[in-house]
């Protein structure tokens, strides 16, 4: 079996390779939909082919297969292999990826349908589920670094997919770059790893990391340098605001990178190194501030947007927090459940919502849409049951892993609980709002005519609306008798932090209490938005302070610009214009000019005046003598 | 003839030293004074004379003919040198019409 | 010896041969009996000779630099059959001229008392004197001319001064004896040896051209018929450096300090004004003048370094020096033919476009002048460097070697200005000869910077 | 004796002073003149009686004859007011005393040199240089007719008019 | 005798080339003969034992007519022979007047190059390291653009004053050898100098290479040499003459004066870091193209020229590696910009945008080789600044977050160059704007792929390095620098 699974592990992420190179090579020579099938073919092909290692390693009774292709880098003690880690962790990842990546690029296929550079969408979606089953299998943290830039690149591709418009570019720039500081702290630490354990191999690394003392400082370094990457990464507080930007994106590309997959690669990672983590109580604590801050942060922000898309990316922003909370409990496996089922929700919002763009001509405005759930009813169906799932309503799947998350809170800290409650309540609410403003009501937009989305959409919907619906069983707590089954089965990959359990009684009361606020947010949110018919103000009307505040998302992006991006430029043009153009040229031009002019100066002494010769002669020659005379 | 030899004692060397520096730096101040460059020719004769002067009368003091013989050299190239930078004046003259040496100075810079 | 007394025969023959009023014969009679003055010279190789009570001795070190000095003058001669041939009058008194110029500088190769130095500066320089004024109608030939002589007289005359105090303390005209003499002073000499010997030392500086007696020397240049510019920066030169490298070596040395200091600052002084006055200097002759003067320096620094070598290596500079100055001299003169007249860097303009080869010699000349590799130039400054080092003159070489950057930026003005386009056009023309000579002079000087051999002297 | 070469020096040093500073070419002839024959009569006072005749021979004969030819044939014998600059001519003579006062620091220690030979009165007779000029100085006596020679094409040369 | 070969191939058929009317045939002898010494190169690798060439030379001056090579060199010669057919190649486009001449100055290049990388004598290498300059000079002289006779000049002046104190230094060194003088490397490296000689002959030694590179601040002359020079010249400059400072440094100052760069490494490594930021916060808002990318390739040299002072493993392997890709990168780049300028007739950024609606493929390009010198992961340049940065991190951590910074600046203004030119809506004025032809693909395709080849499966190179760098990194005594790691 284990040979079985080293032969074939890399046809995983071929088979998406294979897509790319066919689809972008060719991209001029297929026709209309030519592209999409053979890209949603090869990508069901590797879910397929996922499915039957997660078989063959259950089968094998093996936790872990690593499966080498060949010496990547090999300098000196630094010995880095292209090496595939195939364990319950990267399997479960790899089905998450191929799984909703395969949907989302049969969503696409309708989607992207009258787009002329289909192809290359492809492509780039091709590349994108490459690169990002690069990340969840690499068995070193380089080979995650390949994917971790990859996905980083194939972000910055497909946000800029519309080129035509300067604002499209810029947020993928924006995308890469915050990326990429993050990615600076990333590969600083594991440079790091490599030279306290001189090796970066996961398996090597976490045998090694027993011996360790918790809190060394070594070790705090390295886990902060990680989290900074996996802050630029997936979305955190201070490197979050690419994410409503990269919105840009046509849907299908927000559904599968900036909601189901590549944000969470943070997670995936600091879940993948949580032997490390657990040694570094000092980073756990700024994970718990982070998450936290960056879940209510987020969501109040979402309180106020109007933009369908924008208000989808605040909520992942948010739902990331979530599972950094989780991550900072110690509670990895916890993190990964939420992501997995985010990833079912999420994408099904967001493929709802494409829907929905594609059905109103490109509008994306909130205030303009309404009355959709008659035109549209499947989208509506499925939309309810993911923005069921997110907030959190039994036994929606977001209910189980949030619900997990929340306890693991309380385990630590009340307080920490009530803030997460909170977040979660004001999720609860602009999703409802979301929901009441689109689809009930009356249609606010006249010239547009919607209409339900052609099958090759609304089968993807669907099957992802049953994940949201049913996903939350995979991973049963025992207190609704079940057994865990996903943190099982995680448990050889991911260590998680012991705490202490609550009681039953504790965790139900819990349970009881928020499942009764959500139901008065809900209430809430339905008077104003469906009985009220509250519309949100528009642009130009002037809010309350606060108001405006959320809406403008706190300045934040401004306050970047001004701290930031203008600081750079003024830099740089200081350096340019000042030191470069004032200071270092000058220098080195007026040496040569003085040179120069000194020079002149010497030649108009030879003036052809024999007398000033004579003299001159006559000068040197005394001086010469007195000279000699004195010394 | 003893008696020369001790008159030539009688005067000190330094004399005919101090006589020919003086000499010299006359010369020499004429060259740089005049403008009128035969002038400055026949200053340059009072330079090359007065080193005969000096050369002379340390061949006496040493009783060596050597300086003596130097003397007669210099001389010859001193009437080379007249005879040539005469001829140049000469031309000089031709070509614009004076001896002045403030003309001298088209070739500059 | 027997050598020197058949160039005098050849300048009298040539001299002569004026009468007969055939201009292509003379060049011709003369280059033989240039050959045949290297072949005697040789022959003389390794004996050591002396003559008439040791007013002259021919050693190896003058026979080397003879050799040298001689091929120079054939090279100027060839190129002179071009360029005397616009001239009706005086060209036999022009070679005969240069030849007993060159006797001069045989007396100076070869002294060993201070007489035969007189002499030889002398016979060096009347007929300069008179070379400088070659083009009789021009004022400029004239004003060059007079200059030169009353300057080189008032050197003279100073340097005779000296002479006469030299004698006056140590009775002796000869370099050995004087040398012994001087010995027994342990470096503490009376003023007025010192101050003779100071005299004497300027004398020789003047002669080739050391700051501050350099005034002299831009002005000639650039007065001069170009050939005779060519004559004096190479022939001339190398004659004075023979002179002043035997003065000092069969004389002078050990110099005492102050002397040397006195000659360090003449050193530094010639790099620094030769660099800086030839910076922007817009005449090509003034230009090389200026560049002459630094050549100066670095030479000085080669004899100054006292260092075993220091000959071979002196011998060697002044004759790549001289190798890659006559071209450009030549290509200069044709540039300025085809341009009118003008002596301006700018007349180089279209010489690339038009002479793409004469270009790339041009470049090569220049490059060895700033002492680039691979050509001989770079090797001679090389050389010079490695004798100052050697002796520990780190802060001097430090500041040659700024001084060698200043140079490269002039040199490389010219030759940006000869691979630029031309405004106005004109045909250049070039014989067959002179073109072939530039060849050979241009291979010359990569040769002898790839390929060096050290003469033993 | 003392009294002799103290009137000749006088005399040459005001002759000499005069040549510089007196303003016609022709005096100026003169008193070089004067100036040589009174340096003649230093060259017997030393003893130096080849030399002495040579002297006024080639100098005031010869040479000062040249001088006077020129100055006839180029028509300068009216004073011409060439001055220059009252600047430089006082720069000169400053220039010149301080030369000669340094020149005099350089050579007060004069009186320490001792005669190499002991005494001999016969040298400068025209036998004693001859001996020596055509025995030890015969190279630069026959060397010297080329610098004659170039002078001479110099001189040609230049004085010639061309057609 | 296959190093004479080597050497000698180039220059030989250049000088050939001259005698030649015709430039189509004299371009392609030119490209044959690069290939050639292309492959001969390539024999070179797996010949054992390494040959090596020698014959006595001017003897008297202790200079020996002596080739060999290590790793290093090799590293070199590889890149040289490798770029050189490329830079012919790229000369097939626009018919330039004297084509033969142009070629023989880039074969002459190519020789001089090769002889600076195969000298074992100083003598030797400081005659090509000149000779290198002079085909250059005319090169950028002849066929350079805008002001090119100042910038030519201020250019070969800066270059050249720097090596004349390399001169000095040579001299020097061959003063202190003992018995019968020589500048044999072998014979230098055995010198045990004064430390305190040490301290200033470091400099002495190195200012040479670090105008060469060009480290902070000794630059000035890079970017407006960089913007004028011609296609080929600034190929030329940037692909692989800025790499002979490297190579000069690795040869004189490690093994010569380890005490003076153990007394000056944080000084110049702190130089060449704030070269790099410098450069590339510049670089953010130069408008034209060329410019900015000679501020990144000078911020990407400056990382290089840090960690060569490193001089650990991991920096010097990841040096080497780099210097093979930055060559090859920067190389495509400017091949890609000069096709943009043809294509487009200007340089600056504020006239540009909306090439890739006329042109996608050239964007897709441009893209890769972008990627590539941003150091994306599978490009050559990830592999290198990665084991650069590693090695930065094992001296200091601050060293490496400074050095790392070029990760996140390089991103922001090459993709910020690359917005500019490439997307945005169309631009009417690029209608006529042709995608690219197929000598484009000729010389950009093996580029790209050797990028992505080299960053898939870099190890040939680091085996080929190996030993030098071995030996490479005992060189320096131990380091008392307290790193972070030991603490």
């Amino acid at each position: 079996m284990v040979a079985l699974i080293s032969s074939i592990a890399w046809l995983v992420p071929a088979f998406p390779l294979l897509g790319f190179l066919i689809t972008g090579l060719a991209k001029n020579r297929l026709k209309n939909n030519q592209a999409g099938i053979i890209a949603s073919t090869l990508v069901s092909f590797s879910f397929i082919t996922a499915l039957f290692l997660f078989f063959s390693l259950r089968s094998s009774g093996q936790d872990s297969v690593t499966v080498t292709l060949f010496n990547w880098i090999s300098a000196g003690d630094l010995n880095i292999p292209f090496a595939f880690l195939i364990d319950h962790l990267s399997i479960t990842m790899m089905l998450i990826v191929t799984g909703v990546g395969a949907l989302i690029h049969i969503y696409s296929i309708g989607y992207m349908h009258d787009d002329e550079r289909v192809s290359s969408f492809f492509a780039q979606m091709n590349l994108f589920t490459f690169s990002m089953l690069l990340l969840v299998m690499g068995a070193n943290y380089l080979i995650l670094f390949i994917g971790w830039e990859g996905v980083g690149f194939c972000s910055y591709l497909l946000i800029g997919f519309w080129f035509k418009n300067p604002a499209f570019n810029y947020a993928a720039r924006k995308a890469f770059v915050m990326n990429r500081i993050g990615d600076l702290g990333f590969i600083l630490g594991i440079i790091l790893v490599f030279f306290t354990f001189k090796s970066v191999s996961f398996t090597e690394i976490f045998s090694q990391a027993g011996a360790l003392q918790a809190g060394a400082p070594m070790i705090t370094l390295i886990t902060i340098l990680l989290l900074v990457g996996a802050v630029g990464k997936s979305a955190q507080i201070p490197l979050y605001t690419w994410l409503p930007d990269a919105m840009a994106g046509p849907t299908p590309v927000s559904a599968l990178i900036h909601a189901a997959t590549m944000v969470t690669a943070g997670i995936y990672m600091i879940a993948r190194s949580s032997i490390l983590y657990n040694l570094a109580p000092i980073t756990l604590n700024i994970m718990i501030g982070l998450g936290l801050a960056t879940a209510i942060f987020a969501a109040v922000i979402g309180l106020r947007q109007n933009d369908i898309k924008k208000v989808l990316a605040y909520s992942t922003v948010s739902q990331l927090g979530y599972m950094f909370l989780a991550l900072g409990l110690g509670a990895y496996s916890s993190a990964v459940f939420h992501l997995t089922t985010h990833a079912f929700f999420k994408a099904l919002l967001f493929l709802g919502a494409g829907s929905i763009i594609h059905a109103m001509g490109g509008e994306q405005d909130i205030r303009k849409m309404g009355g959709l759930r008659k035109k549209m009813p499947i989208t509506y169906l499925t939309f309810l049951a993911a923005t069921l799932a997110i907030s959190g309503i039994p036994p929606f799947s977001g209910f189980f892993s949030k619900d997990l998350i929340l306890t693991k809170a309380f385990e630590n800290n009340p307080l920490l609980y009530i803030l997460a409650l909170g977040g979660a309540l004001i999720t609860c609410f602009y999703m409802f709002r979301l929901l009441y403003l689109v689809f009930f009501g009356s249609q606010r937009l006249s010239s547009a005519h919607p209409h339900e989305s052609p099958r090759v959409m609304t089968i993807p919907l669907i099957i992802l609306s049953v994940l949201s619906v049913f996903g939350g069983f995979l991973n049963i707590p025992e207190l609704f008798g079940g057994k865990s089954d996903l943190g099982e089965f995680l448990h050889s990959a991911i260590t998680s932090k012991v705490t202490e359990e609550l009681s039953s009684s504790t965790e139900i009361g819990l349970i009881i209490s928020s499942l009764a606020l959500l139901g008065l947010i809900i209430l809430m949110a339905y008077r104003t938005y469906v009985k009220r018919a509250v519309l949100p103000a528009a642009d130009s009307e002037s809010l309350s302070l606060f108001g405006k505040v959320v809406a403008n998302k706190f300045y934040i992006d401004e306050v970047y610009t001004l701290l930031l991006e203008k600081p750079f430029g003024f830099l740089s043009d200081f350096f340019f214009n000042t030191i470069e153009k004032a200071v270092l040229d000058p220098a080195v031009d007026g040496i040569g000019t003085a040179t120069s002019r000194l020079g002149n100066l010497v030649r108009k002494l030879q003036a052809g005046n024999m007398s000033f010769y004579l003299f001159a002669m006559v000068g040197g020659i005394l001086l010469f003598i007195i000279f000699i005379l004195i010394v | 003839m003893k008696d020369i030899s001790s008159a030539i004692q009688l005067i000190p060397l330094e004399n005919y030293v101090f006589l020919s520096v003086a000499l010299f730096s006359i010369g020499m101040m004429g060259v740089l004074f005049r403008r009128n460059t035969i002038a400055i020719l026949m200053c340059l004769e009072l330079m090359f004379n007065s080193v005969n002067l000096l050369l002379t009368a340390f061949s006496a003091y040493h009783s060596d003919p050597a300086g003596q013989v130097f003397v007669f050299f210099i001389m010859i190239v001193a009437a080379a040198e007249v005879a040539v930078g005469l001829s140049i004046i000469v031309m000089m003259k031709r070509n614009v019409d004076s001896v002045d040496i403030n003309l001298l100075n088209r070739l500059k810079w | 010896m027997s050598a020197l007394i058949l160039l005098t025969v050849f300048g009298i023959i040539v001299l002569y041969l004026g009468f007969a009023n055939n201009k292509t014969i003379l060049a011709p009679v003369a280059i033989t009996g240039l050959l045949i003055t290297i072949f005697l010279s040789i022959k003389d190789w390794n004996l050591g000779s002396k003559y008439f009570h040791d007013m002259m001795i021919i050693d190896n070190f003058s026979i080397a630099f003879n050799v040298s000095m001689v091929i120079i003058t054939i090279l100027i001669f060839l190129f002179g059959v071009n360029y005397y041939k616009r001239m009706e009058h005086y060209v036999a008194e022009q070679y005969a001229l240069m030849i007993f110029a060159l006797t001069g500088a045989f007396l100076m190769t070869s002294f060993s008392n201070l007489i035969m130095l007189f002499l030889g500066i002398e016979i060096l320089s009347i007929p300069l004197y008179i070379l400088a004024g070659g083009k009789k109608t021009s004022f400029r030939s004239n004003e060059a001319s007079f200059k030169y002589f009353l300057l080189g007289s008032f050197a003279t005359a100073f340097f005779l001064f000296g002479i006469a105090l030299v004698y006056g303390a140590s009775a002796t005209f000869y370099l050995p004896e004087i040398k012994t003499y001087i010995a027994q002073f342990n470096g503490q000499l009376p003023p007025m040896l010192m101050v003779g010997l100071l005299f004497i030392l300027i004398g020789v500086s003047f002669k080739v051209a050391v700051a501050p007696f350099h005034f002299w020397s831009p002005d000639v240049y650039e007065g001069s018929p170009t050939l005779v510019t060519a004559f004096m920066a190479t022939v001339v030169k190398t004659a004075g450096f023979a002179a002043f490298y035997r003065l000092l070596g069969m004389g002078l040395l050990p110099l005492p300090a102050p002397l040397e200091k006195t000659l360090w600052v003449m050193t530094m002084l010639s790099l620094l004004v030769g660099n800086l006055a030839a910076l922007r200097q817009t005449n090509f002759k003034r230009l090389l003048a200026y560049s002459a003067i630094v050549n100066t320096g670095f030479m000085m620094l080669a004899m100054l370094s006292q260092h075993d070598s220091s000959a071979s290596v002196l011998l060697y500079y002044t004759f790549v020096y001289s190798l890659a100055t006559v071209p450009l001299f030549i290509i200069f003169i044709y540039m300025k033919r085809a341009s009118s007249g003008l002596e301006e860097l700018t007349i180089f303009r279209g010489l690339y476009k038009q002479k793409p080869w004469m270009a790339v010699f041009m470049t090569i000349f220049l490059m060895s002048l700033a002492g680039l590799p691979p050509t001989a130039g770079f090797l001679a400054k090389y050389r010079v460097f490695v004798l100052s080092i050697s002796r520990g003159y780190l802060a001097i070489s430090i500041f040659a070697i700024v001084m060698a950057i200043i140079g490269v930026y002039y040199y490389f003005y010219v030759l940006r200005e000869a691979f630029s386009e031309s405004d106005n056009p004109n045909p250049i023309e070039i014989s067959r000869l002179n073109s072939a000579l530039i060849v050979v002079c241009g291979v010359a000087v990569l040769l002898l910077g790839l390929f060096v051999w050290s003469v033993p002297i | 004796m003392v009294f002799l070469f103290y009137m000749l020096s006088a005399i040459m040093i005001i002759c000499a002073l005069l040549v510089v500073f007196s303003k016609n070419p022709i005096n100026n002839v003169i008193y070089l003149i004067l100036c040589f024959l009174a340096m003649a009569g230093h060259y017997i006072l030393l003893n130096a009686q080849f030399l002495a005749v040579v002297h006024v021979i080639v100098y005031t004969g010869a040479i000062m004859v040249l001088f006077l030819f020129v100055i006839m044939l180029l028509n300068l014998n009216k004073a011409i007011i060439l001055r220059k600059s009252t600047v430089t001519r006082v720069s000169a003579v400053i220039t010149g005393g301080i030369f000669f006062l340094v020149l005099l620091a350089a050579t007060r220690q004069t009186f320490e040199i001792h005669a190499k030979y002991p005494f001999a009165s016969d040298f400068g007779l025209v036998s004693g240089i001859g001996k020596v000029l055509f025995n030890e100085f015969l190279l630069p006596f026959e060397m010297s007719s080329i610098l004659f020679i170039s002078a001479m094409v110099g001189a040609m040369m230049f004085g010639k008019k061309d057609v | 005798m296959i190093l004479l070969i080597i050497l000698l191939l180039p220059i030989v058929t250049g000088l050939f080339l001259l005698l030649l009317k015709n430039p189509a045939t004299a371009r392609i002898i030119a490209l044959c003969s690069s290939i050639a010494n292309l492959l001969i190169t390539l024999g070179l690798i797996s010949t054992v034992p390494s040959p090596s060439y020698s014959v006595n030379w001017n003897h008297f001056m202790g200079t020996q007519f002596s080739l060999g090579f290590d790793g290093i060199s090799l590293i070199m010669l590889l890149l040289t022979n490798l770029l050189f057919p490329f830079i012919i190649l790229s000369g097939f486009t626009r018919a330039h007047i004297k084509i033969p001449v142009l070629n023989f100055l880039i074969l002459f290049t190519q020789s001089a190059l090769i002889g600076v990388f195969l000298a074992q004598n100083a003598f030797l290498f400081y005659i090509f390291w000149e000779l290198t300059l002079i085909p250059v000079y005319f090169i950028l002289l002849l066929w350079g653009g805008e002001n090119r006779k100042a910038i030519t000049l201020k250019f070969f002046i800066y270059t050249l004053s720097g090596s004349l104190f390399l001169l000095f230094g040579i001299i020097y060194l061959f003063t202190l050898t003992p018995g019968m003088h020589t500048t044999d490397f072998s014979a230098f490296n055995q010198l045990h100098i004064p430390a305190a000689t040490q301290t200033w002959l470091f400099w002495v030694l190195f200012v040479a290479f670090a105008i060469k590179m060009p480290v902070f601040p000794f630059h000035t002359w890079q970017p407006s040499t960089y913007t004028m020079a011609s296609k080929q010249g600034v190929m030329i400059l940037a692909g692989v003459l800025t790499k002979m400072g490297i190579y000069g440094a690795l040869r004189f100052l490690f093994p010569i004066v380890p005490q003076g760069v153990l007394y000056w490494q944080n000084t110049v490594i702190t130089l060449c870091l704030i070269g790099v930021i410098y450069a590339s916060v510049i670089a953010f808002r130069q408008t034209n193209i060329k410019r900015l990318i000679a501020f990144s390739s000078m911020a990407h040299i400056s990382l290089m020229a840090a960690a060569m002072f490193i001089l650990n493993y991991y920096s010097i392997q990841g040096l080497l590696f780099q210097v093979i890709s930055h060559g090859v990168t920067i190389v495509a780049l400017f091949y890609v910009v000069h096709l943009i300028q043809e294509r487009t007739g200007t340089l600056e950024l504020p006239q540009m945008g909306g090439l890739k609606h006329v042109a996608p493929n050239l964007a897709i390009l441009l893209l890769i080789i972008v990627l590539g010198s941003i150091a994306l992961p599978l490009t050559a340049g990830f592999v290198g600044e990665f084991l650069i940065i590693a090695g930065l991190a094992k001296f200091s951590i601050w060293f490496a977050f400074l050095g790392g910074t070029t990760m996140i600046l390089g991103a922001i203004y090459m993709l910020y160059a690359y917005q500019r030119i490439m997307l945005g809506d169309n631009n009417p004025t690029l209608i006529r704007v042709k995608d690219i032809r197929t000598l484009d693909f000729f010389i950009l395709i093996p580029l790209i792929t050797l990028i992505l080849i080299l960053g898939i499966y870099p190890q040939p190179i680091f085996n080929l390095v190996e030993e030098s760098v071995k030996t490479m990194q005992n060189l320096l005594p131990v380091n008392e620098v307290v790193t972070l790691l030991t603490r």
